[in-house]
């Protein structure tokens, strides 16, 4: 039967992002798809050869600026560990506030872009509106809505005053209430559920054998998720991974859903539980040796390779993201669906192209 | 007859800015059951007015051609309505403005409007025996396919084919593009297919298939009016609880598939057309 | 850094990918370093239940890795992605991109490269 | 179906839209806005253009000029962290958009007549 | 008023927008996406993100030209139909911004298209971003010489 | 004069038929051909200028005309035979025999007592049948010239095989006026097997496989109608004691007995095999292979009309029974399902063919509504679907030869490549389609007519909204195509053969401005058909507008309105400056490339290709044929089964 080939992508409407596939359908089913990157390519990571370790916190900030902060988080951790720094646990407390307020808020979003791609406007509108709380708090509490900049190696730029703290409670309690009122909408509506539940299913093995990463893993049945590591304050804070089994659109929504309940309730446990002291220690010394480190994204596990050879240019920084893990499954995925579930497929693994090319 | 005549006349004038203006005010609801301040009433006018005023851009000469014809098609629509005339003269004039569009569209050789052309086609498919269905019920109880009859039926038809209003109901929620049936091609453009069956279409050769759908807007409301031909008021009435309910609708849910759609539309608009004849035969 | 590193050679490479896939590991990533000398580490990291594994493979850039996407299909773009950074080709990648994964025409080839020996003949 | 309760309280309360340019909200405190640079106060040090993480200022202490591509520059306040005598500040206001391009150049009272000025103050004080 | 006239009017009072991401961050799209949503509402002023070159009025660009996207850039602008205007948004979309010196960064946005109207920031304020739009309305004043 | 004119228009193509076997050059066989088909064209006219009529010709080559005929249908049957011993089925050799010996026993039997009677006669139906033969008929023969050349040329043919097909194929003409013309129904039987005969060896002419295969279910399907023919022959006799039409007619709506409603039944089902209505579609679907002539000829003024002519014409004979009403649902039954399967096809002959199928079965049905109106639309979509159908196959050969495949997705941008023929196709494709053309006006006068029967009414609501999906998306796809460089109107392609190209643009032609004459067409055809056995009249035609209780159609207003729009929209097209042709929208990525599809793909270049929609799990001829072929079949059992 004559086929249709399509571009899809790089500029598209449902698309957030450069990303192009090259679709081929029959009667409107997807047969193969073949994806070509590098229109957010800019090889940042050399750039820490004429950057050094200090500035290329800025600039690995900017990897992605939905979860700027938690780049910058790994990055400054990676070195902390390599050169000894102590970071004092208020700073490590603080750390968790703004992840945790960014998973929020790139979830929210997420579920708003999502709901957008099966055409769902109102939901969209609603869940950015919420979010807009969180980008308050962020410029609040850091001077940006976006790349937030509060990282440094040994510790954070910016403190929380006690207004702070109680203003972002009063203000989480709103989203709380706010994100509960959607609820039966995302999990319980037909036509969400009808245009999510079984598409794009990744089986539980498939989703490990592909290297599957974040909500996409937990969506196949899996446990899995960095912060259990327990870096910056998890290790003191009361968490478990969500999970879902189904390994479909639709337990990909059920899990970030859950999530944003999940780090509301992680941020109030760090405000409550925010030890005095110091936000940041200096750190001297020049970073030398290997390290990896891991922490988790809204969209997954990130992971950072340096190599420093005891100058202030990094020898090497390689940056492993989640949307670059979460590639291959999504190429699993496609064929077999429908092209008006191409979108909800692409996006139910939250892509974020930026940080794949980097 | 020649009062008629001018009636209709000033009918299809009247036309694209009453479809205009539903259109205005059904963004503004729209934006504010999104709570969001939303766009002037006035906002499609300008649209239409940019539009014609943009650089002319085709991909050939059929894109030029075939707007002009839909918009023609449209527009006799609502004069035929006007002249109070045969339903499924009206329906197969519809049929030309649809039939254009999509031979515009298919004219681009490029796969968003060729998939949207595809689709529109689809939904057709699905509107076009339910707009049929309707009419059948219509001529079942007034016994003939004319509108001036179901004005001389002296009767509301509501009563007698309530069901037949959700069928109307349905084509209407394809005909107006909104969800869960924007498939071929939505109002705002963040689908899988672009705009769809519009993709192609530019400046100009736009404004004039926006043109069309208010003229088709009004003749779709016209329809509506005509299961309560009997007083202005319950016209206008029932007028504005459909088109409000079909906001809600547009903004409670997802958009659903093509395939979807002709299940649904088919199968339910099928179903509660057999069962309000069934029950429609029983009564008389 | 406190997690091992093996160090592997090119023909266990295969095998060890074939052993990691049997045992459930997940492939997390590989990393390619320039050494400056004409050679690259090549670094597979597997995972786990939240525990890396880590092994290192040492390279002539000239030379041409196995690929591993026939058993890890994820090992593609990195591997598509080394290709294009440091000119490293692979056999049996599963779809090759000819080293314009992320590059268009007009940029130099293995940007990532340091300026060693093979780069400035 | 779930959403029509939403939207119908959407509908029936005032929408959420801020009216800018007709409504503007007060800027937060911190806000990292406009870079300014109290030149009188610079001591040329390039502290700041070290640091920078986007290379975006040059200072030059013998003519005594600090200039800034505000079309690079990334507000991260990094430069303001490390100015030694805290010249540099950043305004709760963000940059206002342009039809040119725009590039920031400020000239240094040179030393001498700075020196004099500020043994005047002194003086005066 | 004669036609152009009413034409004019609606060519100010009705911006489409199509955005492209030229290899942004992310930080810049998601503040221009923020500006469709309840709190700044740029349908307001007529705005609609429209997504098609061929529809759109106002080309908004966030992120740095690389040497894969430029010629998509040129193609999208040479896409859409006069009159129209340019939007560089961000650091990056003014100059390359913190990225500048990467290898594959080709630059600002107007090392390969026209732009009328810079937006600075990084990310550019969702208001910022109206007011860019509002300028470029200017812009387009000025074009058609009604200013 | 009128004995002149018949002989001419029933003997001269076989008289030419004969000379043209012999004719082995190229223009001799022109000359014959052009002034044969001019020859039947003005002798239907003048026919019909004379009207009705009924003739008892008296003697024929000095035999008596009857024994005449009977002798030859009994060398046709034996020829049949022959064929079937030859091609060693036994279905077709049962099927030959139980034709033979029916026949047999009627002549034996009954023939020579029938009361003699007039065995010519000519109402407006026969008439009209006449002009279809003699024009569009003609058309498609003259039209054959310049195709046959070419195929000859395709297939690379050492010695041209011309002389066998034009034989057939004027043969054809001539049978059929025969057939039309014939009042009695032993007649009718001689030419309508004469028909088959001819179909058969047109459909096998090219001589493939394939073509074999196919030649020979159209062989054994239409003799199925043969044996109903021939047993109906005997029943109507049996129930009536004549077999003239004119007598079987004598007294419409007046009940016939069981007896001779079962003998109509056989002869509907006669009708049903050669029009190919359900379950006997696949004949006429696989009669494509033939060359392109053949198809045009057999589906627009030969064979499958003779099926619905029969059933038109039997119409009043059954007014008011059961078997009328389910004849009607059978019909409608065919129309929406071969447009579902239509759906499914990209094979542009297939859909033609599907098509016809369909339409036959609206034309079955307004036999079986049986109301003045309905009976009128059915006449007249006879006419304009000949039009329009027999247009359409031409210009799917002509684009066949030149492209080299009969898949419309292969037809995409002809209009580049081939402008007049892709446009006189997408002139065709809207004449079938669309208002205020003659093929939507009927379907109109169908759906009103069939009024009293919601369901009715919906099944074929439900087909016409069916067909407007494979039309529509094949008149799309022609067009589709970028800006030629050197303007916007793209320069004429290689010019075809006149013998083509004339017949096609008059077709065209023919097809609109039938369209536009469809209120004469009404007045002056059908119209006085209707009212020989209906009373009261099926509308009121003023100022261009059909009008009855159930509605109005205005024609010349619709023509005037959207022909307005349509030539203002024509001009504001041609006139588009060069400089407003702007490639299409392929995401950012597109080449520039002279067609306009090509885009960056990850790996090089890749051609952006649409395809349509074919709903292959829906409308899948694997998926449907089984279904559809059991519910028709039932039905048809069900009719017979009723009138028991
Ligand atoms: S992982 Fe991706 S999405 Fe998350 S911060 Fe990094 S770049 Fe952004
Ligand atoms: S993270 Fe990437 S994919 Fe997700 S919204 Fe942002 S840009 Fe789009
Ligand atoms: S699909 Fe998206 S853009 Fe289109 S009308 Fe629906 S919500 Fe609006
Ligand atoms: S130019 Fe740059 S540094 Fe200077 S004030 Fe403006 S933003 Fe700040
Ligand atoms: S760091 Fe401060 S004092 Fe030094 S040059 Fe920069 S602005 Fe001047
Ligand atoms: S704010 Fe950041 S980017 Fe801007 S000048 Fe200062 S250090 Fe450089
Ligand atoms: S300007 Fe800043 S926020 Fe915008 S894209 Fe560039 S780095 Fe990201
Ligand atoms: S393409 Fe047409 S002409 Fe040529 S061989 Fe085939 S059928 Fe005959």
């Amino acid at each position: 039967m004559a086929r249709t080939i399509l571009p899809f992508g790089p500029q598209h409407p449902v698309l957030p992002e450069p990303i192009h596939l090259t679709l081929e359908l029959e009667d409107e089913i997807v047969v193969s798809a073949v994806p070509a990157l590098g229109y957010v390519h800019r090889g940042l990571e050399k750039l820490c050869e004429v950057r050094d370790f200090h500035q290329m916190i800025q600039i690995v900030e900017r990897v992605c600026g939905i979860c700027s902060k938690i780049h910058a988080m790994c990055y400054c951790q990676s070195l902390e560990e390599m050169m000894g720094a102590d970071v004092p646990r208020r700073a490590k407390y603080l750390r968790v506030v703004w992840s945790e307020l960014h998973r929020i808020h790139s979830h929210l979003l997420w579920i708003g872009l999502f709901a957008d791609a099966f055409g769902f406007e109102s939901l969209f509108m609603q869940c950015w509106r919420i979010r807009e709380r969180i980008m308050d708090i962020n410029e609040a509490t850091t001077g940006n809505r976006v790349v937030v900049s509060v990282n440094v190696i040994g510790g954070v730029r910016r403190d929380l005053s006690r207004e702070h703290q109680t203003w972002i409670g009063e203000q989480l309690k709103l989203v709380e209430k706010e994100v509960l009122a959607l609820k039966s909408t995302i999990v319980s509506d037909y036509t969400v559920k009808s245009r999510t539940q079984g598409v794009g299913v990744l089986t539980k093995d498939q989703a490990h054998q592909l290297g599957a990463v974040g909500p996409v893993l937990r969506a196949s049945g899996w446990a899995q998720d960095a912060r259990m590591l327990g870096y910056a304050a998890f290790d003191e804070l009361d968490f478990e991974p969500v999970v879902e089994v189904d390994g479909d659109c639709y337990a990909r929504l059920a899990v970030r859903f859950r999530e944003v309940l999940q780090s509301v309730d992680l941020v109030r446990q760090a405000l409550t539980r925010l030890p005095e002291g110091e936000i940041s220690v200096p750190v001297k010394g020049k970073p030398n040796g290997e390290i990896i480190t891991r922490v988790e994204q809204p969209r997954g596990e990130l992971m950072y390779y340096i190599k420093g050879d005891d100058t202030k240019f990094l020898d090497r920084l390689r940056i492993r993201t989640p949307t670059f893990a979460n590639i291959p499954p999504l190429l699993a995925m496609l064929p077999g669906v429908e092209l008006a579930d191409v979108p909800v497929v692409v996006l139910s693994i939250d892509p974020c192209i930026s940080c794949t090319e980097r | 007859m020649t009062s008629k005549f001018l009636l209709a006349l000033a009918l299809t004038i009247a036309a694209p800015f009453i479809g205009g203006l539903v259109t205005g005010i059904d963004r503004k609801i729209t934006a504010r059951l999104q709570s969001r301040y939303g766009p002037p009433i006035a906002q499609p006018f300008y649209d239409v007015l940019k539009l014609l005023g943009k650089d002319r851009m085709v991909v050939n000469m059929w894109q030029a051609l075939c707007p002009v014809v839909t918009l023609t098609a449209s527009a006799l629509c609502v004069f035929l309505f006007g002249m109070q005339a045969d339903l499924l003269l009206i329906f197969f004039v519809l049929t030309v403005g649809g039939v254009f569009l999509i031979m515009g569209a298919m004219a681009a050789p490029s796969p968003y409007s060729q998939i949207g052309a595809q689709r529109e086609l689809m939904q057709m498919l699905a509107y076009e025996p339910l707009l049929i269905l309707v009419f059948v019920s219509f001529s079942m109880v007034t016994g003939s396919f004319k509108i001036a009859d179901v004005y001389a039926y002296g009767r509301p038809l509501l009563p007698q084919l309530p069901l037949m209003f959700i069928v109307l109901g349905y084509a209407l929620t394809i005909k107006l593009r909104k969800s869960p049936f924007d498939i071929a091609a939505c109002h705002h453009a963040h689908q899988e297919i672009v705009r769809g069956v519009l993709t192609e279409y530019s400046g100009p050769n736009l404004a004039l298939i926006e043109i069309a759908h208010w003229f088709d807007v009004a003749l779709i409301l016209g329809l509506c009016s005509l299961f309560w031909s009997t007083s202005a008021l319950g016209a206008a009435t029932l007028l504005a609880g459909a088109y409000f309910l079909e906001l809600v609708i547009d903004n409670v849910t997802a958009r659903m598939t093509w395939r979807f759609m002709l299940q649904n539309a088919l199968g339910v608009g099928l179903a509660l057309s057999v069962l309000n004849i069934v029950w429609q035969s029983f009564n008389n | 850094m406190n997690d091992v590193i093996t160090r592997i050679t090119m023909d266990e490479l295969p095998g060890l990918a074939q052993k990691m896939f049997g045992e459930g590991q997940r492939l997390a990533t590989l990393t390619a370093v320039d050494l400056g000398d004409g050679t690259l580490d090549l670094l597979y990291h597997f995972d786990k239940d939240l525990v890396l594994s880590h092994y290192r493979l040492t390279v002539p850039k000239d030379a041409v890795a196995p690929s591993i996407s026939g058993v890890y299909f994820a090992a593609l773009l990195v591997e598509n992605e080394i290709k294009d950074q440091f000119g490293l080709n692979f056999s049996g990648l599963a779809l090759d991109f000819g080293g314009h994964l992320y590059l268009a025409d007009e940029v130099q080839n293995a940007p990532f490269c340091k300026l060693s020996l093979t780069k400035k003949a | 179906m779930f959403m029509t309760k939403n939207v119908l309280k959407n509908l029936f309360s005032k929408s959420a839209t801020r009216l800018y340019p007709a409504e503007v909200r007060a800027p937060f405190k911190g806000f990292r806005g406009m870079l300014e640079n109290a030149i009188d106060v610079c001591i040329f040090c390039k502290k700041c253009q070290l640091a920078c993480p986007s290379q975006c200022l040059k200072v030059d202490l013998k003519a005594r000029t600090w200039e800034c591509d505000p079309f690079a520059c990334v507000y991260c306040g990094v430069c303001v962290d490390v100015c030694p005598v805290a010249s540099l500040s950043m305004r709760d206001a963000y940059r206002p958009v342009t039809g040119e391009r725009e590039m920031i150049f400020m000239q240094g009272a040179p030393k001498a007549v700075k020196e004099k000025k500020e043994k005047k103050e002194k003086d005066e004080a | 008023m004669s036609l152009t006239d009413w034409i004019n009017k609606g060519r100010l009072k009705s911006p489409w927008v199509v955005h492209f991401d030229c290899g942004s961050c992310n930080g810049c799209d998601i503040e221009v996406l923020a500006c469709l949503t309840p709190l700044y509402d740029v349908e307001r002023f007529g705005i609609l993100n429209i997504g098609n070159p061929k529809h759109a009025d106002v080309l908004v660009v966030t992120g740095t030209v690389n040497h894969r996207n430029k010629t998509v850039l040129k193609n999208i602008y040479d896409q859409m139909p006069g009159p129209k205007a340019v939007i560089a948004v961000g650091a990056c979309g003014l100059s390359g911004g913190v990225f500048r010196e990467a290898y594959n960064v080709v630059g600002g946005v107007d090392k390969v298209i026209p732009v009328d109207v810079y937006v600075p920031g990084c990310p550019a304020k969702p208001e910022s971003i109206i007011d860019g739009v509002v300028k470029a309305l200017d812009v387009v004043k000025t074009k058609l010489g009604l200013a | 004069m009128l004995e002149y004119l018949v002989f001419l228009l029933v003997v001269l193509p076989v008289l030419s038929a004969v000379a043209l076997l012999c004719i082995k050059n190229e223009g001799p066989r022109k000359s014959v051909v052009i002034a044969t088909g001019a020859v039947l064209a003005f002798c239907s006219l003048a026919l019909f200028a004379g009207g009705s009529f009924q003739l008892r010709p008296q003697s024929m080559l000095g035999l008596d005309p009857d024994v005449l005929v009977t002798g030859l249908d009994f060398a046709l049957l034996a020829v049949i035979l022959g064929i079937a011993v030859k091609l060693k089925s036994p279905l077709l050799i049962a099927l030959g025999l139980l034709q033979i010996l029916p026949l047999g026993y009627f002549e034996y039997s009954f023939a020579r007592h029938a009361a003699a009677g007039p065995s010519l006669a000519a109402d407006n139906l026969s008439l009209i049948m006449v002009l279809l033969v003699g024009f569009v008929g003609s058309l498609v023969c003259v039209y054959g010239l310049g195709y046959m050349k070419e195929h000859e040329a395709h297939l690379g043919l050492k010695k041209t095989r011309q002389p066998r097909f034009f034989f057939f194929l004027v043969l054809f003409l001539g049978a059929m006026n025969g057939l039309v013309l014939s009042n009695s129904l032993a007649w009718v039987y001689f030419f309508w097997e004469a028909t088959t005969v001819c179909s058969f060896a047109l459909i096998g002419h090219d001589g493939t496989q394939e073509a074999r295969a196919n030649s020979v279910r159209a062989l054994w399907m239409n003799m199925l109608g043969g044996v109903a023919f021939a047993l109906a022959l005997i029943a109507v006799y049996k129930a009536s004691g004549t077999v003239l039409l004119s007598d079987l007619l004598a007294h419409p709506g007046g009940g016939a007995s069981l007896a001779l409603l079962a003998a109509f039944f056989l002869l509907c089902f006669a009708g049903f095999t050669k029009a190919a209505q359900l379950p006997f579609q696949s004949w006429l679907c696989g009669a494509m292979v033939a060359p392109t002539p053949v198809s045009a000829l057999l589906h627009s003024s030969t064979m499958v009309k003779a099926g619905v002519y029969l059933i038109l014409r039997l119409a009043p004979a059954y007014a008011g029974t059961s078997l009328s009403s389910l004849i009607a649902l059978f019909g409608a039954f065919a129309f929406l399902t071969t447009a579902a399967l239509a759906i499914g096809q990209s094979n542009a002959k297939k859909i033609l063919a599907y098509s016809t199928i369909g339409n036959l079965g609206v034309i079955v049905a307004c036999a079986g509504i049986n109301t003045p109106a309905s009976i009128a639309a059915g006449v007249m979509l006879l006419i304009f679907h000949a039009v329009s159908k027999a247009l359409l196959f031409l210009c799917v050969g002509a684009i066949e030869q030149r492209i080299g495949s009969r898949d419309i997705e292969d037809m995409r941008g002809l209009i580049a490549v081939m402008p007049r023929a892709a446009a006189l196709t997408v002139a065709g494709i809207l004449t079938m389609l669309l208002p205020p053309f003659g093929v939507l006006l009927t379907k109109w006068m169908a759906i009103e007519s069939a009024m009293a029967s919601p369901l009715l009414v919906l099944i074929l609501a439900l087909g016409s909204a069916l067909t407007v999906v494979f039309w529509t998306r094949w008149a799309g796809l022609l067009l589709s195509a970028p800006m030629p460089a050197a303007g916007l109107v793209a320069p004429g392609a290689a010019v075809q053969a006149a013998s083509m190209r004339i017949p096609m643009t008059l077709l065209a032609y023919g097809a609109v401005l039938a369209g536009l004459a469809s209120p004469l067409i009404y007045r002056s055809l059908a119209a006085p058909f209707v009212s020989l056995f209906y009373k009261g009249a099926a509308y009121d035609v003023s100022a261009g507008s059909f009008a009855s209780g159930a509605g109005t159609f205005s024609v010349y207003p619709l023509f005037l309105l959207l022909g307005a729009g349509f030539f203002y929209a024509l001009r504001l097209a041609r006139r588009l400056p060069a400089r407003s042709a702007s490639a299409p929208y392929l995401c950012g990525e597109q080449t520039g490339d002279a067609a306009g599809n090509v885009f960056r793909g990850p790996l090089g270049p890749v051609a952006a290709t649409p395809a349509n929609l074919y709903l292959s799990a829906i409308c899948g001829e694997e998926v449907l044929t089984r279904w559809i072929n059991v519910i028709a079949m039932t039905m048809l059992a069900v009719m017979f089964g009723g009138i028991l």
